[in-house]
């Protein structure tokens, strides 16, 4: 991949993932530290965390969150993506459209997702459809503002070829703008699955209580902090898993710039 | 450490749970404040307010409260989880007047079944009390469709937004809901406290502050107490009180209020060695205790302080019994 | 050969035969300026008049910096003169297939392939894939770059570059044909051969052909008609009256051929050295 | 501003407030008509909205509840600004412990907030500190993962230049690389802002209950729908407010576009 | 003149006096290949020996994507051969204020000025801020772009960017300048301009240079010695037996100018139309 690393070396797969490893071992040594220095129990140690999870597995709890989690969140971050792109181009390419927009774009997307609980119930209920909306509307604005960020950037020079050649706005946008604008894309992807994670919890804590929100609530309200734990180790492992399947679509979207 | 007046260098932090002066006997922590309660029991007493137990609890472990106002659920799971040193001193509300509101299709009881009822969650404190109640009306709550729903507010938006048929609620957010047509109280507080007669809020204080700041400790059940007793004796005290702290709410509303909660004021601290051995059995025996170990109730109770303000104060027998 | 005062209409200084055919692309009185950073605006082109027939070969030359990619992207409808009007057809110009641009910059598509880039152009046209991708490697044969269809542009030389932005502006065989020192990158012998290939589909479509070079030997190869440009103004319009096919090697000896390259070499000269606007006033040409 | 527009026309700053203000109508149409129609005083009426914010500014709530939340907020945004962007360009110019870190970076990006709020209040209390900490952990993410994306994104070809005359990394990074990523910033600052104000409610929430959350927490609780579509305004326009602020730096740092 | 077979060792191929001096540049058996898109890999330079005198002026020719680029930039330190080695006084080269490199796509960074840009080059040494104002301004006064100064690159001209990379290279005052067809987007008279404004800071500060250019008059009015190459390969060094100064019109009728530039010129012609290796084999130079 052309980046700023060429200034320096690119690392082979084997070295990153062994310098992963070894910062995650600094990291559970610090963990461990922390576990057996901060009183009253409030940090599980790994292994306490580590036999928590092996209960709430063979309990089926773990796989029952989730299953349940997993769907709510992929359905609204799935549903994000297919309203913020075309929303990010078409703000990027209708400039007034854009222009007029954007100042509520970033009034909604700095208002808490919280405030718009009682309306969401009254409109959407308890169910799955709230659920899924509230991860949407957490998921939609980072994938929405980068896009929008990346078609406002694209290169006037290949625009105006694209229009010599007789490109319409649509050819111009399909082929220049938001081949373009994949950088920012994914940076939008990326913090989106992020964001949308995090609204998950959100929306399973707030409309009816389920999936990995809602076991982090019991063990939160009964201080089981192994179990926990284990639920926010879950929910960084989906995080990780996300954000990295992006890596593979980047690939092959930047492969040109081997 | 000691018992001298370096006590009152630093303010006394009560946490508390609620981020206004509430519409339950709750609010004597908020009014021994505004009425001068504290100072004249020469102790300094900050209100720190948080939304929920877990955060209070983690303030109290982080020194960053003296006291807290929590639920007895919580403070036993902390216990267990490993916080031994936390001890219940004073309960100003024993019990929060709970009542259960529904749409008025829901005209019985029985009409429950079938139908949705919210709770915070399979488990939660409301959702035992709530089995324990329509028990008590013959109606299994496993046969309505239990919705979890987190936060009493949500549920109280829920029941409101017609999302769900049925859930508990304190009495005060009954009373705050802007529009209840359409709904109505299915079990009034009274009857829900006979079905479920358990105490659910204490004030709780870490072992640290037992043993160096044992006289404000003192100070401040005394001015509880006290005030307890005052509005007891005159509902009316309490009505003004409130109305000067929430101006926008309606007299009518406090004056009803102040009727229900005749019974209600926790005139001698509120800790009945009974009623508290009763509430604990009862949670051990509810499905998030399932795996836990019971506590005695000196691994959580201290009544030396309450105690030595009854000693100096009276107790008072027509009122809420202080067996030991 | 017929210099003319910078500025004077020219609409019929063309070919002889010009009354009989509508110009295929007109400039009227045209002004350009760009803004500068410090507020004051450039002007690119001032006041330009011109007249270009049908079929025409036309080179354009001046100094760097005189207007000469500016005067081409507004006779592709690419930017709009601040006043003025430019007519394409007795049209103003529209961008399209009709019309092809070889930028200065070569502008490819960095994520398409170096056939992709060719395709790219052909898009608007009525072919169907199949027919588009012979075409794309119809040209890409052309400029010698089969072997590289499917490398990415970053992946390619400069003259390699080059060449992909002259097979897609050749490549949707336009009508009109507007080229920005399209052999600049390319050395001698390759460049020759380009020059061969332009005149070749020249001769075969007869497409009209605004060519912007630096080398007057080039211009002198290829046109039938000089423009010569200096700081926004078009000084000269000269017909270069060399029989085709024309040869460098034998056109070196032509009396004409001496002469018109004489003359545009001293006025050229001039414009940069003894020409107060230029940058280079005063500058000597000895070593 | 150079930008995917110029297939479009720029728009004049007269015409786009004229736009955003005709949106605005339609926006106060919008949701008058919903508060006519949703039942139970869910959705307050604009001029119920408009007496209550009136009520609030009289009692002075709304500006302590207004000063109290942006110090934590500006707090917590600065903060986190300072360490995301040399924590960013760090990560881009050294390719091993970029490529390391960004896993956990992801992982924590994926976490919510809330789960943290134990420990934090363990470990800063219930104070400013912890609140002005919430905010940094969710203003950080998009910056430092929209930096570190515009860091590697950087134009290799300027870089090897830069190399050619000798530039030092610390030059290259701070000549070409992060100039180069700027736009990528912005957006990471835009996405930050809103962020961070989200998280300021979340702080205000779950530490010692202040400021503008606290307010909503108050009349969320309550049900005064009208006070709390103040607060909920009230942060909108915080939000539009400081992402504005940055399109000033925006075109200043884009001045070479025109 | 001294053709050599292709690949030759010819570390004493240079000048006379070769053995008196350390040679600046040497390159041994230099391989490098660039991965391609469809997995093969093609081998930019093939086994390149060459070695460069002091003060010596270099011309590089050969057909387009032949290597010369790459060539430039393993000289610079900018990219490692796969295999052989590269040294430049004793030492692998690494790139810095002593070398200046005019890249054939210019390279300005967008967001500075044109000063900016010039001023960006003379960080590394140690001036003080307005000495490399001063030197930064000189050169651009060289290059005829005082007026521009405060603009910035996006409002320039082809060729005017062409000569604020110019600038950079040359103000740096380099002892070794890497020039990448530095004129190619100049008009002929500023091309000529900025030939004889090289030549006087190569008279005085005599650095070593290696000047790719696409014109073989260029080549033989500027260099000392030519070198040809083609598809990767070195395929001649030849000296330039022309007495300095030369003028171009003098020259083109000196009898050692037109041979050698025949034979560059019909070697050229070979590899391009002639080599099976190359793109255009088999087509013709006719019209
Ligand atoms: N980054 C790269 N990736 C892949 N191939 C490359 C790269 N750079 C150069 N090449 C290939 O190496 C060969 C030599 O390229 P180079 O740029 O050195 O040619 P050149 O002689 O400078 O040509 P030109 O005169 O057209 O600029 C070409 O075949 C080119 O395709
Ligand atoms: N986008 C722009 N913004 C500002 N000024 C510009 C812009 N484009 C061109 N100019 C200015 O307009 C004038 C003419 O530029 P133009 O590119 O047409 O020159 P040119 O004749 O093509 O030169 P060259 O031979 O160097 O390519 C120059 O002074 C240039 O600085
Ligand atoms: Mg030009
Ligand atoms: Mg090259």
């Amino acid at each position: 991949m052309a980046s700023a690393s060429r200034t320096n070396q690119e690392y082979s797969a084997l070295t990153i993932a062994a310098t992963r490893i070894g910062f995650l071992i600094l990291l559970l040594a610090l963990w461990w530290l922390a576990s057996i220095n901060v009183a009253r129990n409030i940090i599980p140690s790994p292994l306490a965390t580590y036999h928590a999870a092996g209960r709430l597995f063979s309990e089926g709890r773990l796989q029952q969150g989730l299953l349940d989690s997993v769907t709510v969140y992929l359905s609204g971050y799935g549903i994000a993506i297919l309203i913020a792109i075309p929303l990010g181009v078409a703000m990027g390419a209708f400039n007034l459209f854009g222009r007029t927009l954007e100042i509520y774009v970033y009034a909604l997307s700095a208002t808490p997702r919280v405030a718009f609980i009682p309306l969401i119930i009254v409109l959407l209920g308890l169910g799955i459809e709230a659920k899924v909306f509230i991860v949407m509307l957490g998921a939609v604005m980072p994938i929405l503002i980068n896009t929008y960020a990346g078609v406002r950037q694209a290169d006037p020079e290949l625009i105006e070829m694209a229009r010599s050649v007789g490109a319409g706005r649509l050819r111009i946008f399909s082929r220049i703008v938001i081949p373009g604008a994949i950088p920012y894309v994914i940076v939008g992807l990326r913090l989106g699955a992020t964001i949308g994670l995090i609204n998950t919890v959100v929306a399973e804590l707030y409309t009816a209580v389920s999936g990995l929100g809602g076991l982090l609530a019991i063990y939160g309200n009964t201080f089981r902090m192994a179990e926990y734990f284990v639920i926010v180790l879950c929910l960084a492992a989906i995080g990780v898993v996300v954000t990295e399947s992006l890596r593979i679509i980047e690939n092959r979207l930047g492969r040109w710039r081997d | 450490s000691g018992t001298a007046n370096a006590q009152s260098d630093e303010p006394f932090r009560l946490i508390v749970t609620h981020l206004e002066v509430p519409l339950v006997p709750n609010s004597v922590m908020d009014l021994a404040v505004e009425l001068g309660y504290f100072e004249r029991e020469g102790v300094d007493v900050e209100l720190v307010r948080v939304q929920q137990t877990p955060s209070a609890l983690a303030a109290l472990q982080s020194g960053e409260g003296d006291m807290a106002n929590v639920g007895i659920d919580a403070l036993l799971q902390v216990i267990n989880s490993g916080a031994t040193d936390f001890r219940a001193v004073t309960s100003p509300n024993k019990s929060l007047p709970f009542l259960i509101a529904s749409r008025e299709e829901i005209a019985t009881p029985q009409d429950l079944v079938g139908a949705s009822f919210g709770v915070g969650r399979v488990g939660s404190l409301d959702h035992s009390l709530s089995t324990l109640v329509l028990a008590s009306m013959d109606v299994d709550i496993e046969d309505t469709e239990l919705v979890n729903l987190g936060q009493p507010n949500v549920r109280a938006q829920a029941l409101a937004a017609g999302q769900i048929d049925a859930t508990t609620m304190s009495i005060g957010t009954w009373a705050e809901l802007p529009d209840t047509t359409g709904l109505h109280v299915l079990i009034d507080q009274d009857a829900y406290y006979e079905a479920a007669p358990v105490v659910n809020k204490v004030n709780a204080v870490p072992g640290n502050v037992l043993e160096d700041r044992p006289e404000d400790v003192e100070a401040v059940i005394r001015a509880l107490v006290k005030i307890s007793r005052d509005f007891a004796a005159d509902p009316q005290l309490w009505v003004d009180a409130m109305s000067d702290a929430l101006p926008q709410t309606d007299v009518a509303v406090l004056e009803m209020l102040a009727d229900a909660f005749a019974e209600s004021w926790s005139v001698n601290g509120g800790m009945s060695a009974a009623e508290l051995s009763y509430t604990s059995d009862w949670l051990y025996a509810t499905p998030d205790f399932s795996e836990i170990a019971p506590l005695e109730l000196q691994d959580w109770v201290d009544f030396g302080p309450l105690d030595a303000v009854l000693a100096e104060l009276g107790t008072e027998d027509a009122m809420d019994p202080a067996d030991r | 050969m017929t210099p003319l005062a910078a500025g004077t209409p020219i609409e019929h200084a063309g070919t002889a035969n010009t009354a009989a055919r509508a110009p295929q692309l007109v400039f009227d009185h045209v002004n350009k300026a760009f803004g500068r950073s410090d507020g004051s605006s450039a002007l690119a082109l001032a006041d330009v008049s011109l007249s270009i027939d049908d079929h025409k070969f036309v080179a354009v030359i001046g100094p760097s910096g005189c207007g000469k990619t500016t005067l081409l992207r507004i006779a592709n409808g690419l930017i709009a003169p601040d006043s003025g009007t430019v007519s394409v057809k007795g049209r103003p110009p529209v961008p399209g297939p009709d019309t092809g641009f070889v930028f200065q910059g070569f502008r490819l598509i960095p994520w398409a392939t170096v056939l992709g880039n060719v395709e790219f152009a052909l898009e608007t046209l009525d072919l169907s894939a199949s027919e588009r991708r012979d075409r794309a490697n119809t040209y890409l044969e052309l400029v010698g770059l089969t072997r590289w269809a499917t490398s990415y542009p970053g992946q390619l030389s400069g003259g390699m570059k080059q060449r992909v932005a002259l097979a897609r502006a050749l490549a949707g065989e336009p009508q009109m044909l507007l080229m920005d020192e399209p052999f600049a990158s390319l050395d001698a012998q390759t460049r020759e051969l380009m020059q061969i290939e332009l005149l070749h589909i020249w001769n075969r479509r007869k497409p009209t052909v605004l060519f912007v070079t630096h080398s007057v030997d080039e211009a002198l190869l290829l046109a039938d008609t000089v423009v010569l440009m200096s700081t926004g103004r078009i000084l000269e319009v000269i017909d270069v009256p060399l029989a085709r096919p024309r040869q460098l090697d034998a056109a070196r000896s032509d009396q004409d051929f001496i002469t018109l390259r004489n003359h545009l070499w001293n006025r050229i000269r001039d414009l940069v050295l003894t020409d107060p606007a230029s940058a280079f006033f005063g500058r000597e040409l000895n070593q």
